[in-house]
């Protein structure tokens, strides 16, 4: 197994921590920190605000935490490395963000995300609280759309987390906040490709191994296989595959206006993903498809992996009045 | 033969279930790299550290609250799916125990069977997914086929079931966590969360022989 | 040699070309192109303002072509990788961008872009337009401070194109937009840290080669050398190397204010620049220093490099209103 | 011995110059690997190229109208130092030849003493701070003292003036360009941009001499 990359931090059994730590320092004084969960919240919360608590394995940085902020999360519950939240870190975060109108849970479809917020949806009922939940399942790689159950969360909660954000900072009603995002969601669909393996500090192994001319089609967030390895190609052709997967599915096509995002994975030059940009609109003006709005840029990582993944949602003028509303935080600039 | 394992041993067995599950830590972590994304060791061994933590400084005054103070641990510091349904296995499985001050041949056929309902309905699995369950379920009805009153015969009998289910995976397609991606490819290895409920009988079978 | 990270491209020698017209796509209709340039000119530029044009070599992105937004560049002139824009290129974009009210040119302080940008600035006066050059002179590993001028421009440029661009756009005089964006160069300071190397698509050769355990601390944005070539240590430590450097030289002190940007060089992850800036900031507290505003992200890359830089700049009310100003481009998220 | 080298022959010379410096791309690269970013040969050749073309598509009228040709064409596609310094080298050089219809032992001298000092004052560089310079200035100073009027014998001497620099380089501490932050460890390498000289004084050799 070939050597991960080298990484400065300090004891790795101690890097979510410290990472959390200084997360909620780089908010200037926005979010505090639960003092015994790994959990962050926005400091200013309105009364009778229906809440938006996202949340899921940490690694991903920014995803999640670093979008919590002003019209995003109200707050995050952080797992460890790739590892789901706990229940009780999860019920606690929420207990911090409820303002009594309601918590909308938003996290990526994996079974260990859904059952601890299962147990912690179920403990915050028995306390009266309504919560609804909505898992992102954008990743058209994981599974036939027949089977979207089975589809994985992975850059899709960028756009999710902007509208449900958007959402529950202006609507009254839970209803209505989650009515929105599942809209977005049945809307947003991604594929990515992997160049090379990230690795977990603690073990300090590789994920998954590549040949140094292999590329995978289709990896998942954390590693998980995907559904082609093949050998590394032009751009334009490893772009063709994966939009020809993403349109097709949902089905976008003309007369269809979207939201873009090309989304680094970790290591990709931001050159690569510009050039694949280029090739995208190539083929949106085959389809006559048009973008409403285009974000290239480093939100949800896999550690040191290198690749990329394209996520295309079909926009409405409902979802483009949230997706445009102006938001800050850590893994927005904050500019 | 043993026929009850008083509270003490029973401290004493989950302690050693919890050193043989942080001693397999990188054997965990190699079956998780070869099917999911490489956290089931480190995960684990965070819960059962925790576990150690928490027998330690709240000595359990029953043996139905040593379970559920491992199973808290578990539920809080695993993270991921193991922590779930890892710690539903100690959390719900230590109903079998209420109000009893050992554990019997019957009350421990009834804990692998608790735990397997339990973690069946949080899992949303059934046997054939290429999950622990498929060394929970096995485990489970060999203990209650194997009856009796020796509480070692059992476990044995248990663990010995979980370690067949452990191979059985292997042939098994994933088609739930992060190995359903895999597919086809999923073939050929078996399941981390199947291992480490072998490691676990596997200790207490140690643990209970030695009582 | 080893082997250069494997890059998702056309053919390498037409990268630049590719990711400038999909730079252009990503800024949904905000900025152009120029014909037969290099060059990115932002659509709508008010008459009478004074323009601000930005540039330097390509491989850097988002840096600089990423910073054409609002409140930000005008305008941008982007040489191949690695390498200044020639003066044909800096002479047509800033006639592009200029309203009649004069052009100041900010860029890093390099041999190559002094003396392009300096050819284009005389051709321009000899059209008579006011031109005023700031360079960006902030890595404080590349020379000591009685050699200002032989300091290059690193990730401080981040930093001087948002306070330029907030003046430019609010500012009616180049005199004026001149002495703001001087005096946030006098007060910014960086240093930073490689752990492994970029390469040029077109040569496929890493520029540099560190050891498995070692880091280069003051490297430069193109691998230039730095002060030390050590052995991996821990977050904190490394950390503090950087930052007593960075304290010293300006110096920084008791009650000062100050914008912090911690910048990956390419491949580091997030959680790596968090753990720092933990660590920066039990510094801080220590030397009695207060932190106006926190950035942490991904704004001047060295292709795949893998490192990050701290960047500290003192604040005075001037300065922070600027520097706070709403932005918005490619490189800032644009949301 | 040559006199002269007419138009057309200095058009032959500036593309067989321009193949040279395309053909040495790799060592030129290696060269700026070793004390800077590593782009000097890809630089070079994507002025040179930019040179060919301009030739190839507007033939110049006169000798100075090819050099100038020839130093537009790589102020405009070089970029980075070398964009601005070699361009300077042809376009400033250029003056050299003005009105002349061939060159001579004399206005090659001039040209490179054109250039020494244009390219002095474009970089704001002295001798002996590891730059093009270093070849540029002993060339000119070869060039100037070897008089008479065989032109191939003036570009022989600065030539071989130019490699000599090339060679000095490698002592030398560089204090300016990128490969400034080396510091001690600049020394034992050659210059990249002074080998890029001495491959185009090379070849304009081989040229006047093959005339
Ligand atoms: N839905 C499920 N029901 C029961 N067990 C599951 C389920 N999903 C995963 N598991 C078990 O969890 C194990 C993986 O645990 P771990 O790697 O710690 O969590 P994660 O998959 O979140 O990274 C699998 O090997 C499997 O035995
Ligand atoms: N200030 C300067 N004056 C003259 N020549 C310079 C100067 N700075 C750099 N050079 C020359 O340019 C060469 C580097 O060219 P190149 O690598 O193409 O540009 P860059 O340094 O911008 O990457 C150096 O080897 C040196 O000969
Ligand atoms: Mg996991
Ligand atoms: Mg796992
Ligand atoms: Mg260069
Ligand atoms: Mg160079």
């Amino acid at each position: 197994m070939s050597k991960p990359t080298k990484k400065i931090l300090n004891d790795p059994r101690k890097a979510v921590s410290e990472m959390i730590d200084g997360l909620v320092l780089a908010n200037d004084g926005a979010v505090v920190k639960l003092p015994d969960h790994d959990a962050i919240v926005k400091k200013e919360i309105p009364d009778g605000k229906v809440a938006l608590l996202i949340g899921g394995g940490s690694g991903h940085e920014p995803m999640f935490h670093g979008f919590v902020g002003k019209n995003l999360g109200d707050g995050a519950a952080c797992g460890q490395i790739f590892a789901a939240p706990s229940p009780d870190t999860i019920y606690e975060a929420a207990k911090a963000v409820d303002r009594g109108n309601g918590i909308l849970f938003l996290y990526g479809n994996y079974a260990g995300d859904n059952m601890n917020f299962d147990i912690a949806a179920e403990m915050l009922e028995d306390d009266g609280i309504d919560v609804r939940t909505v898992r992102v399942r954008d990743d058209v790689a994981a599974a036939p759309p027949d089977r979207m159950d089975d589809r994985r969360g992975i850059a899709g909660d960028v756009l999710m987390i902007k509208i449900a954000g958007g959402a529950a900072a202006e609507l009254d009603s839970l209803d209505e906040v989650e009515r929105v995002t599942r809209k977005a969601g049945d809307n947003v669909r991604t594929m990515g490709v992997a160049v090379s393996a990230g690795s977990i500090p603690e073990t300090g192994k590789l994920t998954f191994e590549l040949a140094d001319d292999e590329i995978e089609i289709g990896m998942g967030a954390h590693g998980e296989a995907g559904i082609a390895r093949q050998k590394l190609q032009p751009a334009d052709e490893i772009t063709d595959q994966l939009i020809e997967k993403i349109l097709s599915d949902l089905p976008f096509g003309k007369g269809d206006e979207v939201a873009l995002l090309i989304n680094n994975l970790g290591a990709t030059t931001m050159m690569e993903m510009l050039v694949v940009n280029r090739r995208l609109r190539q083929v949106f003006d085959e389809h006559g498809i048009t973008v409403h709005r285009t974000l290239v840029g480093t939100w949800l990582t896999v550690q040191e992996m290198a690749g990329f993944s394209v996520t295309l949602m079909k926009l409405d003028d409902e979802l483009k009045h949230y997706l445009d509303m102006p938001a800050s935080s850590v893994g927005f600039s904050n500019m | 033969m043993v026929k009850k394992i008083d509270r003490d041993a029973t401290v004493a067995m989950l302690r050693s279930v919890a050193n043989d599950v942080i001693a397999n830590v990188d054997r965990l972590t190699d079956a998780d790299l070869a099917t999911g994304d490489g956290d089931h060791g480190i995960g684990m061994r965070r819960g059962f550290e925790a576990a150690l933590e928490s027998l330690g400084s709240k000595p359990p005054e029953t043996i139905e609250d040593a379970f559920k103070q491992v199973g808290m641990a578990i539920m809080s510091k695993t993270g991921g799916a193991a922590g779930a349904v890892f710690g539903t296995v100690f959390r719900s499985g230590a109903k079998a125990f209420a109000g009893e001050d050992a554990i019997t041949a019957e009350s421990f056929a009834a804990f692998l069977e608790e735990a397997q309902a339990a973690v069946a309905r949080r899992g949303g699995v059934e046997e054939g997914q290429k999950t622990m369950l498929d060394a929970v379920a096995p485990a489970a009805r060999a203990a209650k086929a194997c009856g009796g009153n020796d509480v070692s015969a059992v476990i044995a009998a248990a663990s010995e079931a979980a370690d067949k289910g452990v191979d059985a995976t292997k042939e098994m397609l994933a088609t739930t966590g992060k190995a359903r991606s895999l597919g086809e490819r999923s073939i050929g290895h078996p399941d981390p969360g199947a291992i480490s409920i072998s490691i676990i009988l596997g200790a207490m079978k140690n643990a209970a022989e030695a009582s």
